[in-house]
């Protein structure tokens, strides 16, 4: 990593067009409905800048944020998971070669992609499911190629919205790997940090000139106020122990009486990575497709075997989700399933909200 | 690069009626590369795929040593193996795998086995039963449990019968709602282990309903017989097989590449709560 | 003259087939007269007019959607033109030519449907286009692809084709980008040549002749050819605004069917649908679409219910155009609706639903809860004009096997495209009611 | 030979049987695979049973088809319904908390002409159903695949988890959460694509229930969105109101206001 340099607003117009020009497609958050997702951006003027985002349990509103603040919003329902892990995808074509067939591999079109403005809970994210599809016994060929050849410029966050709880998860806010480039962004300047031998290409091509001691302390200074300012907390000690050890805890019950099952928290989730595999054959009976959706483990099929379901009641459900997310995964991945991106929060239309949950459950095993 | 997710044909060169509704399919990969590379262990599960149709977990019933003629017994059950109840020889099928951890056989070497299955019968128990009859100096006494309902559940009676009168071989079979064709116990599986007299030094291995398999293993450890040697097949739901889609999870196991087969100390605690 | 045997004879079409919904024609004839003629509708009845009564007029659009799977474009537009009428909206003009652009898209759907699938069949001496797809590959196909577009254009407005979910008072839900309808346009313009070639394909079947004096009814609009507004014009002279049309329009029920009769006061049955929009609006269609109307040796306005096919292929190429010019033109609105706010009071609306004319009138409480509905499809109105036309057909046929002269009234009856599941609807309150 | 396939038409709007022939890109390879022996609204040669696959559209609302469903069933293999109003009854199932004469006095000057129940049915009231495809229209994907799936000698899949996985694949910004807009999406069955909330507006529900509901917290979210009394009521009793844990809930609304 090379030292922090100063980068001027106007150069992210440069970064872009030198992405682009390297024939890279570039995303970033743009507003779109009521909500912003990674879109491509042309220019600056693509990404949703001078906005805010409002988010509590259940409860999402773009706002009116600050004039000249570009990446004002934390976060939207969308992470980098859906460019990955593709929500719906193809795997194999299997067609019919007289009495028997052929099954081919449909490999995704190669493509580069550039992201800008991603946050550090974000990549911790791709650096999870990363470690579940490429580096686990059998590698995820699809993931493995979508997730080639991409460039990533990070945005420490310096604001954090309500339902964010990164820092407990040791996630953020400061991204400290996984990115090429990183941005801190200020009132009138970036400072940029490459985490990459292309990110200091980059910054090179750039021309940016190192930042002066106070620029850099600035820029630290605000990541750390925005780590301490942090509201939710997750208390992670004691994990994955406590949840095993309570899971006949009554609080199951209780928030299953308020959970939907509706599926929005694991679907937002930028590291949930259960998936479905269903067969889709043309009407001629010619040509099947393996096709693979996001499934949730919120879904009463996901259990089910002949004459059996292992998960039949919402209880039984959202147990296995927060059990798995916070001590399971650790047991299966060496890591947290949680990255403290708050999302299943704010998206879960009834506003439950895991630290709570755990929160209770810990206070209830104490007693 | 391949995908994991990629499937092999292969040709149905033996139909088998073992009882209504379950077949035994001997079957080939019609490509001569992957027919003669194609290895596996006793326990192993292959993923079949029925065109078009879908893709379910069988587990291999044959004989690790002759590889190139797997042997899947399936019962027909529901959508995707209606469909596989179908085929006749000459079908060309798909296969991928093996996948799963299969029978702790080396383990089991030298040492006295229990091996108890229950309900609609199990078919890998067939194919270990069998791989320990092919090498049967190997292992110390053998011991069958099976029980069953009523007596329209015993499949197999006839290897049953023959699988007594081996050496060195006892066989107990017991059904909770008998009629008078039957001539064996009466009374669920765990009563027959109050009889079964086995060193501590045995290995057991089961597959069956959770419950039946959960008192069983409790009533061998209260027979001295170690937690680790103890062994279930467990089944849980599952699409890709290579630890990938998440439906066989089970807390912090996937059933398809830690499993399915589990030794009792690893999973003991997960029998206390239902809904896992 | 054939020879006039002297007997009786009934024709009895049990169930129309290749017509959406359910009707049966009964005949009774004796010595070449017509004793009895029925064109039974038993669609049962599903009292729309009854339930819309308490909902939501925000609902509505989505509820008289479902009164037809062929045309639920044109039901949630008079719906929702009705509806604004009552709480004042004024649309932005990107909002109505939207409308605009996917009532083009029903129209191209609809009748392309209507052409290929119900009524060449007739033509071309098959029973269904599968048969037909045959001998004739190359038109079927080319149906398929005009079809597709259609469906494609209310699917970009409305997310499917049935029953879309986009249109609300006010406008759409959520009006599309410039990228979304370019790829539109792009399927527009390779279907525009298959649109071109449709109208000449139907124009060469062999039509049957008649000359009926018919009264045309349709809408007609100071300077565009009418779909979603206009005056009421008949060529006989009616010429009223929306809310006038019940000074010259009444309905009566006929007992043996499930619809309702509709009758121009004084004078007797008329004719909607596309036949009467091009006869009343031949000038609006432009110079290109007059030119190829000509080219047909149709002469226009024409007095033959049988070219009702040749106007249903005119206005799908008509379409196709209007749907390629207001994408061109097209700039998305600031809001996509504008906002709703209940009142009180009573709504009417009119617009050319594919089949014809359909007019809605709504009645609202000041929480915007809808008092009444009174629905009165095109296919109802239709009616009494279709068996006016099987009355004269009727003693033609006794020369015929039962046959030809069953599918002499199956074809009189197609001109009307009569899509059968809308015409179960409501009178105005009787007496009793109130 | 060909399987022999049977489309009818009982108390309906057309939508869904309409989906074969929105299959435009399929139409003529399914017509390949099956023969479309009676179809009404497609062919006009109507050929007796016995069909393999019979699919039915519409409700019984009528005597007459009350008599013809069970025809139906005698005459075919397997029994498929499609559409909202032949699996739960439909938007006209409406009168079923309505008093029919009234309705039928305020549609026609002569009610005694018009034959009817006082109830819209869905088709399992009457006969066995083997499959049932639900959508208001049903999703012509899910169509083919369901004709595909009986050729292939396998039953259909016909998933039921809620609107919201399909909402969130399509990457869909919920418009509970970000606009405070009811939505029926989190109690609703898969299939439409997610179309409503697509387009930034709630989901009213007419691919019906989902097969894991918990009405009781839903209820309550509505209730936080404003949505109470009559106007719950009013969501839903929609399209597929007539389905029993829909109808209980608003029923159980509309009693608690009294
Ligand atoms: C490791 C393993 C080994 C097995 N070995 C055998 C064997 O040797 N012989 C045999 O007859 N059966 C075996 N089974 C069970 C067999 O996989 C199921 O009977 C089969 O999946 C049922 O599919 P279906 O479509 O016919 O049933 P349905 O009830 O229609 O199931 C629908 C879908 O649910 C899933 N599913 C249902 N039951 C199971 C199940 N038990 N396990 C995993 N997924 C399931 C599948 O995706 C299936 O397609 C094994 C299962 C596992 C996990
Ligand atoms: S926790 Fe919330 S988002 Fe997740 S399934 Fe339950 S209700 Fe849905
Ligand atoms: S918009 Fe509706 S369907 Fe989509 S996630 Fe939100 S609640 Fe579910
Ligand atoms: S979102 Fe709901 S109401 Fe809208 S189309 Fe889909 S199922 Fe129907």
């Amino acid at each position: 990593m090379t030292e922090p340099m100063y980068m001027p607003k106007a150069a992210l117009e440069n970064l872009i067009a030198l992405l682009r020009g390297d024939g890279y497609k570039v995303l970033g958050p743009v507003s779109r409905d009521a909500g912003v997702a990674f879109e491509e951006v042309r220019a600056v003027s693509d990404l949703a800048a001078g906005v805010r985002d409002s988010q509590e349990a259940g409860r999402y509103r773009l706002e009116p944020g600050v004039p000249g603040e570009i990446f004002g919003v934390v976060n939207g329902a969308g992470s980098l998971k859906p460019f990955f892990f593709a929500p719906d995808e193809n795997l194999i074509e299997v067609r019919r070669e007289g009495k028997s067939f052929k099954s081919s591999e449909v490999i995704p079109p190669p493509r580069r992609l550039a992201f800008v403005g991603v946050r550090a809970c974000d990549l911790a994210a791709v650096a999870v499911q990363d470690r579940i599809f490429l580096h686990d016994r059998f590698r995820d060929t699809h993931y493995e190629t979508r997730r080639k050849d991409v460039f990533m410029v990070a945005v420490n966050c310096t604001r954090s919205a309500p339902t964010c709880f990164c820092a407990s998860m040791k996630t953020g806010p400061e991204a400290t790997a996984g990115f090429d480039l990183s941005l801190t962004e200020m009132d009138e300047c970036f400072v940029a940090k490459s985490g990459s031998s292309a990110g200091e290409a980059m910054l090179e091509r750039l021309g940016l000139r190192t930042a002066s001691a106070g620029e850099a302390e600035q820029a630290r200074t605000l990541t750390d106020r925005c780590a301490a300012g942090m509201r939710r907390q997750l208390d992670t000690s004691d994990l994955p122990r406590l949840l095993y050890e309570q899971a006949d805890s009554p609080r199951w019950k209780e928030v299953a009486s308020r959970c939907l099952s509706c599926t929005n928290c694991t679907m937002v989730c930028p590291t949930c990575f259960c998936h479905a595999v269903v067969d889709q054959q043309e009407i001629d009976g010619n040509m099947s497709r393996r096709v693979r959706q996001w499934d949730s483990c919120f879904s009463l099929e996901h259990a089910h075997i002949h004459g059996i379901n292992f998960r039949p009641r919402i209880e039984d459900r959202y147990r296995q989700w927060l059990t798995h997310k916070l001590a399971s995964w650790i047991d299966q991945f060496g890591t947290s399933g949680c990255v403290g991106c708050g999302r299943c929060i704010t998206w879960c239309p009834v506003g439950i909200d895991l630290t709570q949950e755990v929160a209770a459950i810990r206070a209830s095993a104490i007693k | 690069m391949t995908t994991p997710y990629a499937i092999y044909p292969a040709r149905i060169t033996e139909r088998r009626a073992e009882t209504s509704g379950v077949y035994t399919f001997t079957m080939r990969f019609t490509d001569p590369g992957i027919r003669r590379s194609y290895r596996f262990k006793a326990g192993q599960f292959n993923m079949i795929y029925a065109f078009g149709v879908g893709e379910v977990p069988i587990s291999i019933v044959s004989d690790p040593e002759e590889p190139e003629a797997l042997q899947h017994t399936i019962r027909i059950v529901g959508r995707v193996t209606e469909v596989m109840g179908r085929w006749k020889v000459g079908d060309i099928v798909g296969v991928r795998g093996p996948y799963g951890n299969g029978w702790p056989v080396d383990e089991a070497r030298g040492r006295d086995v229990v091996i108890v299955t229950g309900g609609l019968g199990c078919a890998p128990v067939v194919g270990l039963i069998n791989y320990i009859f092919r090498r049967r100096d190997q292992y110390g006494e053998l011991h069958i449990l099976h029980g069953v309902k009523t007596p329209n559940d015993l499949l197999y009676r006839e290897r049953f019968d023959e699988w007594r009168r081996a050496p060195r071989t006892r066989v107990y079979l017991t059904a909770d709602r008998p009629d008078k064709s039957w001539h064996y116990r009466i009374g669920v599986v765990t009563q027959l282990f109050d009889e079964l007299a086995v060193p501590a030094s045995s290995v057991a291995m089961m597959c069956g309903p959770e419950v039946m398999m959960r008192l069983a293993a409790r009533a061998f450890r209260d027979k001295g017989i170690s937690e680790d040697a103890i062994f279930l097949s467990m089944e849980r739901r599952m699409e890709c097989a290579v630890g990938l889609c998440g439906h066989c999870q089970y807390r912090e196991y996937f059933a398809c590449k830690d499993g399915p087969v589990f030794s009792y100390r690893a999973v003991r605690e997960l029998f206390r709560t239902t809904g896992i | 003259m054939p020879s006039r045997r002297k007997r009786s004879r009934t024709i009895q079409v049990n169930y129309l087939t290749r017509a959406e919904g359910e009707a049966a024609l009964h005949i009774s004839m004796r010595d070449g007269e017509v004793v009895d003629l029925r064109l039974e509708i038993f669609e049962p009845p599903r009292f729309f007019e009854s339930f819309l009564r308490g909902r939501d007029s925000r609902e509505a659009p989505d509820l008289t959607a479902r009164i037809c799977g062929i045309c639920p474009v044109a039901y949630q537009m008079s719906t929702v033109h009705a509806l604004e009428r009552i709480c004042g909206i004024t649309i932005d003009p990107a909002v109505r030519a939207l409308r605009r652009l996917y009532y083009c898209g029903e129209w191209i759907e609809s009748h392309t449907l209507h052409i290929h699938m119900l009524a060449a069949p007739d033509f071309l001496g098959c029973d269904s286009i599968i048969t037909m797809a045959e001998k004739h590959r190359e038109a079927v196909e080319r149906g398929l692809r005009i079809k597709k577009a259609g469906n494609a254009i209310v699917a970009a407005l409305g997310g499917r084709s049935v029953h879309p979910v986009g249109a609300c008072i006010g406008g759409f839900t959520r009006a599309p980008g410039r990228e979304q309808l370019s790829a539109l346009r792009d399927q527009l313009l390779r279907i525009r040549g298959d649109a071109v070639e449709c109208v000449r394909w139907v124009a060469s079947f062999d039509l049957p002749a008649a000359n009926r004096d018919i009264e045309f009814v349709s809408l007609r609009h100071p300077d565009e050819y009418p779909m979603n507004e206009g005056r009421v014009v008949s060529s006989k002279g009616v010429d009223v605004d929306v809310d006038g049309v019940d000074d010259f329009f009444e309905e009566h029920q006929v007992p043996y069917s499930n619809a309702l009769h509709c009758k121009v006061k004084g004078r007797g049955p008329y004719f909607l649908g596309p036949l009467a929009r091009v006869n009343l609006n031949f000038d609006r269609l432009g110079a290109e679409i007059t030119s190829i109307a000509r080219e047909t040796g149709i002469s226009w306005p024409s007095s033959n219910p049988y070219t009702s096919i040749v106007a249903r292929a005119l206005e799908v190429l008509y379409s196709v155009d209007e749907a390629i010019r207001i994408i061109d033109s097209y700039r998305p609105p600031d809001r996509p609706a504008a906002p709703f706010e209940a009142r009180a009071g009573v709504g009417r609306a009119v617009t050319e639903a594919p089949r014809g004319s359909l007019y809605h009138e709504f009645e609202t409480d000041e929480r915007g809860l809808i008092r009444s509905a009174r629905i009165v499809p095109p296919t109802a109105q239709n009616q009494a004009r279709i068996e006016a036309d099987l009355r004269d057909l009727a003693p033609g046929l006794a020369q015929h096997p039962q046959a030809l002269a069953t599918r002499m009234c199956e074809m009189a009856i197609r001109n009307y495209d009569p899509c059968i599941s809308c015409s179960t609807h409501f009178l105005k309150l009787n007496i009793e009611e109130l | 030979m060909k399987p022999r396939v049977a489309v009818f038409k009982f108390a309906s709007c057309d939508g869904c049987q309409l989906q074969f022939l929105n299959a435009e890109d399929e139409l003529l390879r399914l017509a390949g695979q099956v023969d479309l022996v009676y179809f009404p609204e497609a062919r006009s040669r109507s050929l007796p049973g016995p069909y393999d696959i019979a699919f039915v559209e519409g409700s019984i609302t009528t005597p007459d088809d009350a008599r013809r469903i069970i025809r139906v069933r005698e005459e075919s293999r397997y029994l498929v319904t499609i559409g909202a109003c032949a699996t739960a009854g439909g938007i006209q199932a409406l009168r079923n908390w309505a008093d029919v004469e009234q309705y039928r006095r305020v549609v026609y000057p002569s009610p005694e002409f018009i034959s009817t129940l006082s109830t819209s049915t869905p088709i399992s009231e009457h006969v066995r159903v083997d499959f049932e495809v639900w959508g208001c229209p049903i999703d012509k994907g899910q169509l083919l695949a369901v004709t595909r799936s009986l050729l292939s000698g396998a039953k259909p899949v016909l998933p039921a988890y809620s609107v919201c996985m399909e909402c969130k694949r399509r990457g869909n910004v919920c418009v509970v959460v970000a606009r405070g807009e009811p939505c029926l999406g989190p109690v609703t069955r898969t299939g439409c694509g997610a179309l409503c909330p697509a387009l930034n507006r709630g989901c009213y529900g007419c691919f019906g229930p989902a097969n894991d509901e918990n009405m009781e917290s839903f209820v309550k979210l509505l209730a936080q969105q404003g949505v109470t009394g009559d106007d719950a009521v009013r969501r839903l009793r929609g399209i597929n109101g007539y389905v029993r844990l829909w109808r209980e809930t608003a029923d159980a609304i509309a009693a608690q206001k009294k």
